[in-house]
């Protein structure tokens, strides 16, 4: 017989719900808004401020380094920087979720050694895997070597220093940050609305589209941050893989913080990003949340 | 047996094992097109695992399913002219009711202004047309197992598999949907594969039964065969609530047969048309309903025990006595509840009474 | 020098000493830049600790320096970035008394523009920056920066991804100072490196010695020190400052105002500085020692290796790389238009 | 059914080979005799000898660890919780303001994080260290651990917390016995993508590191300028062997 | 209304809504400790909805729960002396059987060598010992459900909550599982509210019988009180089948009452404490069992009224016609199986007997 202590039983179980998610809550909150937002409103504030002629701060309120964004060079930055973060997502998605819905159909035994198996190569160093892709890409590597040996090309192609070298290199590096969540979000659907969908003669694209698809939808969205926004950022891969022939926001940013020294420009530069960034996911969650609002009916 | 020739389905002794248990056992049943097939069997007999294997989510450890004709070995699901309602519904859960019902449709590219009102009416079917845009978490027990009626339903598959379909439904929600499924079968001439346990639900529905336990088909037949004439004890007893006894059939000169119980000292008269040697055990089955309850042996009869009521059990349309005949044998007694025949009370004595022609005598 | 200290028990600075912990010196420093047996000797030494921390940039040191990070008290930023710091006043005043070793300074490294009389850097390593090539792809020996424009070697050149330096090479083709603000000018400049980006196969400070030694690029824009090393792996490699000239570095050891114990700094920028010490690192790195009796001490395949000891005769040609304050802006721009050019 | 898993089964595997096909480069070069690993130049120990003698990378190495295994422990944990409590909100304003906010971290550029966590200690006077790195780590790591336990929590089904209460269970006793072992895997996943994430920063650790901290990949990534030492390849090599060495070992475990 | 003295749990008009729906509407009940006590209804009745209240998962938008006499208002689920059978079962998925049922043992720190012998002893109860060590995903759905009985059961909470506990079961399994509640419920005295909808369970199992309707209590009372004297159409309707005459109720001189039907032109006798003025309204609800079908009116009745058989169901132990009185009215008649009474085929003529004293008159 379970014992009563009303004492240890708080007036009303709504409020207690509601504590306890803040009390949960909190710690994490504490932590980055001393670690995170704090720090951000000092960068705020420098973005305001104007770089000083040996590219220290000097402390102004202006306005300019906005202005200057609107110079049609960086648009173009922009604009090519997201399409190229696009097209990574897209193939990261590609990639990864045949490999997590693989993984999420395997015994709950070797999920776990999977996942791990995923993630291994990504515990060596950054610039060595990039170096050891530049080796497999280039002119004599690897890649045109054996496609020679195959016969399926004579002369060698030009594959490092391209565009596709550079999204090749993207996908590759941000594959298990896409792979993760939607492992994350398959494993759990239960199986019998996949028995039920195809029973409803479902083809397994159908099934893939109409069941799977929207019930893996939170980890796809995770998934899709999780890789385009750091594709977005990215700036070594460019650089070495597509040998520094262009830009992306990613190098621009660096390049205003650690070769120009002008971190109010930098700064300004990030905030813009990170307010498109944001304006774009709030857009898809309100029109997501409408979605559902309708789905629901009154 | 039918020939295949109308046999709408067909499964060639199915065997299916889940790691040690053996679900199902050489099952080989054949249902007719347009028939109203039941499965009955106690929980665990192996219902839902023939049903996944007739739909083709599992495939047969042994033995082949054939469904018009065809044989279904490598066919997947989405091409099976079949359609099953889940035990556990399956409803889709980010889709509303009228999607998840409209889904099927959608899946065979029926141009949506067609889809509507065929939704509309299927929802209509299943008295949920006012929850059309709810989503699944938001519906109770019976409105969840409605929509996954409505969602096979619609499809007019020519074989449709119900598992325990009605088993969240209302008696009266129960036999208006039981009046559905017969309308439907009847105008659309469709073949159902009933799996249920509600051995009144099986028998007032079905055309033909088929009782399943371990596994194992026991007998296939008519509700009345079943019901009268089962042809072992497990089915006789699960069928409906039994009263026994045990013993050596035996003749006497008269012609007459006889049971000499090891329940009862006084012999127990029997009609069958089986040859019994004299010597071979029997077991008689009693049906609650077919005895008789009198204050007095009532010489209509040719049995009559006397026994004292022990319990009264009050259901409505019908009264139920466990009356005891001695220390060892307790019967059932059912009798239409009617102010006419006041029910006896516990400890009254009375004298159960029955015909020889009653009852069913099996070789125990 | 004897001194009766026997190394410190607990060594690797796997755990780290508070700073101002008089026994432990903090090295800023270019990874590699000190052979560990150098610092094991100077422990031996002096009984100090010497703690190395690195960076990748002279702009990442000053990215940290300048907001205010403590704790570091010798570091080796390049000759511009030394004049940066000594005027953002992150520098502190060098006592001669402790470093004799000063004294033995290559006569055209003493008194140089951004630090006259020493006051706050001694040069440490030095070198130029000049075009690598292979001989045997090239048949006459290049001498001037056209080369780099040369259509016959489409796709086998690769340039420096430093704005500074990339400017700096047209400009001194064009006749200019590298170090020029003036807009017009970097202009013009920009016009021809957009002419010749089609050649370009890739901008890179850091793989060219990989390109070269692979014969992946037979041309590279590049620091004597990484053309050196290729030549290891392909002798056929050689290595010239054109005619034009082109940019004499320095990285300058320095001691920061915000050390906690100048003194041991500046024993160790002597030590730094002794000929057998700099000649042991000149040997290693391939870059020149600053210390005239090093030159003696490396091997003579390294001194007589113009990628890694410049010939005197080339120094009028040299010029310095030098801050060009807000002009910075314009060469980022340019630089920014050259990248996002398509070609 | 079959032959999806089959194409489910060699797509999956051939993914795999992709990610480890650097991998595999990159150890074979750990053996080339050659600095600049152009090409085969024979065989050689070599790499591994200068390894094991180079106390400032084991230093680097050590310290990346610590400051992943720390960090990541304390990003899930936070993580975890602030999910929870977050699936606990009922659907308020508070609740959409707060996931929007917890997730900022993720979509601003890395550099700007590691200026503004430079510029806020030094404001606040806390010497760059370890212990500062370890700050910045957990900062990054705590919404990237939040979107994936998330999308984890969504598919629970909340009546078996439910039940777990209706035995009887507070609410610890149901996060223990049901609720953790049903997000576990989330939870490994969020863990790992930490780790990993963590392990091979550079920009965050840049800025935020003081003497005698540096990482792994400040210490590669400085190697730029005298050329990058082939001793890295061998480490990594190390670093794969050793991760696989343990995955082999639980596997071996779970045979039992 | 009994007082909370012996009262185990009662509600003060619950009101619960789910966005516009209000699913339950000022229920007021008080069930009386060591009672069985079920809530009969139709889907989406509000039944689920009242027993989540009761165990604390959803707080009551208005009223109250008073369990033992005090207030839960605020008591969390685990601190309510109640446990609930989920009618989704809700078991746990990653543990075994035994470690399902164990589970609210271990919460309550009972040490491991009692739990133990009790969980055998539980799982003997639902005769699952030989699958204690399946995972849920590897049982069939009455196995599940009985699963999810003995993980209520074995804590023997003063309240035990039953959402639909047998619906996935058999009748004989679910026979002998009601016998195993009733002999707990007398031996340990525990209270049961059982949420169900079928009929007959209710009728045989439970002390009183609240009937829920569109979140209303209509009814409650001893299961007699409501088959016999329904306070509404709806729970006459709902409690089993039945047969409708409405009319004006008159008497005459001779002190008898009549009813001058609407759907028949001979008057019915009837028969009531009720006084009529002469002028009302009347709905009569005359049960099938209660119908006496004979080849020639019998005068022992005081109704007789000729019909048509239109169709004869089979259900076993008893058999269903369906009469044809007029175009308007068809009714259910119930007679017992028994081969005695030859059954009519269908298409005879025969006539509908009963007695003045049968039915419920109610005013319509
Ligand atoms: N995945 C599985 N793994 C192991 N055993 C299983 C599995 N699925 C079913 N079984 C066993 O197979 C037998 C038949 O299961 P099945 O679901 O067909 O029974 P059923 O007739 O549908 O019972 P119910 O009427 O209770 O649903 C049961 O004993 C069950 O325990
Ligand atoms: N989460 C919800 N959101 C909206 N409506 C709900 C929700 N849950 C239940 N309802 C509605 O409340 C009403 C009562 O639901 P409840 O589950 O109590 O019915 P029930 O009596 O248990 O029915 P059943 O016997 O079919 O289980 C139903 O009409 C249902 O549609
Ligand atoms: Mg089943
Ligand atoms: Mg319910």
């Amino acid at each position: 017989m379970k014992r009563f202590d009303r004492a240890s039983a708080p007036p009303d179980v709504q409020s207690t719900g509601r504590r306890a998610a803040w009390s949960l809550i909190s710690p994490a909150a504490g932590w980055l808004t001393v670690f995170f937002f704090v720090p951000l409103l000092i960068v705020f504030a420098v973005s305001f401020a104007a770089r000083g002629t040996y590219g220290g701060i000097v402390w102004t309120l202006s306005f300019t380094n906005y202005l200057d964004l609107l110079h049609p060079l960086y648009g173009r930055i922009f604009l090519q920087s997201i399409l190229f973060a696009t097209a990574a997502t897209a193939g990261c998605l590609a990639l990864g979720f045949p490999l997590a819905q693989y993984i999420a159909k395997l015994p709950a035994g070797r999920q776990g050694i999977w996942l791990v198996l995923i993630m291994i190569p990504f515990w060596t160093n950054f610039l060595v895997r990039t170096y050891a892709w530049m080796f497999i890409l280039r002119a004599e590597g690897l890649l045109n070597s054996t496609l020679q040996q195959l016969g399926l090309i004579q002369t060698p192609i030009e594959v490092l220093y391209t565009d596709g070298a550079v999204l090749l290199g993207l996908v590759y590096g941000y594959l298990p940050f896409m792979v993760l969540p939607l492992y994350v979000a398959l494993e759990r659907i239960d199986r019998s609305t996949i028995d039920a969908a195809r029973d409803l003669y479902a083809s397994r694209w159908a099934v893939f589209r109409r069941i799977l698809l929207p019930l893996a939808k939170p980890g796809i969205v995770a998934g899709c941050i999780l890789v385009f926004i750091p594709c977005l950022g990215a700036f070594i891969t460019p650089d070495l893989l597509g040998g520094a022939r262009s830009m992306m926001i990613g190098n621009l940013i660096q390049h205003e913080y650690l070769v120009v020294r002008d971190w109010p420009l930098g700064s300004a530069l990030s905030f813009v990003l990170m307010l498109l960034v944001v304006g774009a996911m709030a857009l898809y969650f309100r029109t997501e949340a409408k979605l559902i609002g309708q789905g629901r009916g009154a | 047996m039918v020939s295949v020739g109308d046999a709408s389905i067909e499964t060639l002794s199915l065997v299916k094992r889940h790691g040690a248990t053996l679900a199902v056992d050489r099952v080989s049943l054949s249902v007719r097109r347009g028939e109203f097939f039941s499965i009955l069997g106690p929980s665990g007999a192996g219902k839902t695992s023939v049903l996944r294997m007739l739909a083709g989510f599992e495939t047969p450890d042994e033995g082949d399913v054939l469904i018009e004709g065809r044989s279904m070995a490598g066919v997947p699901p989405n091409h099976r002219p079949v359609n099953l309602v889940f035990q556990s519904y399956a409803l889709f859960p980010h889709l509303t009711v009228a999607e998840n019902v409209a889904f099927g449709l959608e899946m065979r590219r029926i141009p949506r202004h067609e889809i509507a009102p065929r939704v509309r009416a299927a929802l209509d079917m299943v008295q949920l047309q006012g929850k059309r845009d709810r989503l699944p978490a938001q519906l109770s027990g019976g409105e969840q197992q409605r929509v996954a009626l409505a969602r096979a339903l619609i499809n007019r598959p020519a074989v449709v598999l119900l598992d325990e379909p009605l088993s969240a439904l209302d008696h009266q929600l129960r036999r208006e949907m039981q009046v559905e499924l017969k309308t439907i079968q009847e105008q659309v001439g469709l073949t159902f594969v009933c799996v249920t346990h509600h051995q009144e639900e099986a028998l007032t529905m079905s055309d033909r039964i088929a009782v399943m336990n371990g596994g194992r088909v026991l007998q296939v037949g008519r509700p009345g065969e079943i019901y009268e004439t089962p042809a072992s004890p497990f089915v006789a007893r699960f069928i409906g609530l039994s009263n026994e006894l045990t013993g050596i059939v035996r003749s006497d000169g008269g012609g007459s047969q006889w049971l000499d119980t090891d329940q009862l000292d006084l012999p127990i008269r029997v009609q069958t048309d089986r040859r019994w040697t004299g010597r071979e055990r029997g077991l008689l089955i009693l049906r609650p309903e077919r005895l008789h309850v009198a204050g007095a042996p009532d010489p209509a009869f040719e049995n009559r025990v006397p026994a004292r009521v022990q319990q009264v059990l009050y259901a409505g349309s019908d009264i139920r006595y466990v009356v005891r005949l001695n220390d060892r044998v307790h019967w059932h007694v059912k009798a239409l509840n009617s102010e006419t025949a006041k029910p006896p009370a516990p400890g009254e004595l009375l004298y159960v009474c029955w015909r020889a022609s009653e009852g069913v005598l099996l070789p125990a | 020098v004897v001194s009766a200290c026997q190394p410190t028990p607990e060594d690797g600075p796997k755990k780290t000493p508070k700073a101002g912990d008089a026994a432990t010196l903090h090295y800023f420093t270019w990874s590699d830049y000190v052979g560990p047996d150098i610092l094991a000797e100077f422990e031996r030494q002096t009984g100090a600790r010497v703690v190395v921390d690195t960076f990748t940039s002279n702009e990442e040191l000053l990215a940290k320096l300048q907001s205010g990070a403590t704790g570091y008290d010798v570091t080796v930023p390049s000759d511009f970035m030394v004049s940066i710091m000594m005027r953002q006043g992150l520098l502190e005043p060098l006592d001669q008394a402790l470093i004799p070793n000063a004294g033995q300074l290559e006569d055209h490294l003493k008194n140089l523009p951004f630090d006259t009389e020493h006051r706050y850097s001694m040069p440490y390593l030095w070198g130029t920056v000049g075009i690598g090539y292979d001989s045997a792809a090239i048949d006459t020996p290049p001498d001037s920066w056209a080369v780099l424009w040369d259509r016959r070697y489409a796709g086998k050149i690769s340039m420096l991804n430093d704005q500074r330096e990339v400017f700096g090479a047209v400009l001194r083709s064009m006749g200019h100072s590298m170090n020029s603000t003036d807009p017009g000018v970097i202009e013009a400049a920009k016009a021809r490196l957009v002419a010749q980006k089609s050649l370009v196969k890739t901008y890179t400070s850091e793989r060219y010695d990989h390109l070269l030694a692979s014969g992946e690029v037979v041309l590279a824009q590049g620091w004597g020190g990484p053309v050196a090393r290729a030549m290891k792996e392909r002798p056929s490699i050689r290595y010239v400052v054109p005619k034009e000239g082109g940019t004499v570095w320095a990285d300058c050891l320095v001691v920061l105002r915000s050390s906690r114990n100048k003194e041991l700094a500046m024993q160790f920028i002597n030590f730094l500085l002794d000929p057998h010490v700099s000649a042991r690192t000149s040997e290693r790195l391939l870059f020149a020692a600053s210390n005239k009796e090093a030159r003696a001490l490396v091997s003579r395949p390294v001194r007589e290796n113009p990628a890694v000891y410049p010939p005197l005769d080339l120094l009028p040609r040299l010029e310095w790389m030098q801050d060009v304050g807000a002009a910075i802006r314009v060469y980022d721009r340019a630089w920014t238009e050259l990248k996002m050019t398509r070609s | 059914m079959k032959s999806g898993t089959v194409w489910l089964r060699s797509t999956g595997i051939a993914t795999l080979l992709f990610l480890y096909l650097p991998i595999i480069v990159l150890v074979v070069f750990s053996f080339n005799a050659s600095r600049l690993s152009a090409q085969w130049q024979g065989f050689t120990w070599d790499w591994y000898r200068l390894l094991a003698r180079d106390a400032s990378l084991h230093a680097a190495t050590a310290n990346s660890l610590v400051v992943a295994v720390i960090s990541t422990v304390l990003a899930t944990g936070l993580g975890l919780a602030a999910s929870m409590g977050l699936e606990r909100l009922p659907g308020s304003r508070a609740r959409h303001v707060l996931e929007g906010a917890l997730l900022l971290p993720l979509i601003i550029p890395e550099i700007m994080m590691g200026v503004a966590l430079l510029l806020f200690f030094v404001t606040v006077k806390i010497p760059l260290s370890l212990t500062t790195v370890i700050l910045g780590h957990t900062a990054f790591n705590v919404p990237v651990v939040m979107v994936i336990v998330r999308a984890r929590l969504r598919k629970l089904d909340p009546r078996l917390e439910e039940a777990a209460y209706d035995l009887g269970a507070s609410p610890w006793q149901a996060f223990r016995r049901i609720t953790w072992p049903l997000l576990r895997p989330g939870v490994l996943g969020a863990g790992l993508m930490a780790l990993t994430i963590s392990l091979d920063d550079f920009i965050v650790t840049f800025f935020t590191a003081g003497p005698g901290s540096t990482t792994l990949p400040l210490k590669v990534y400085s190697m730029i300028k005298s050329g990058v030492s082939p001793e890295i390849n061998a480490l990594s090599a190390i670093l794969v062997v050793l991760s696989m060495g343990l995955v082999a070992l639980s596997l071996a475990l779970q045979r039992r």
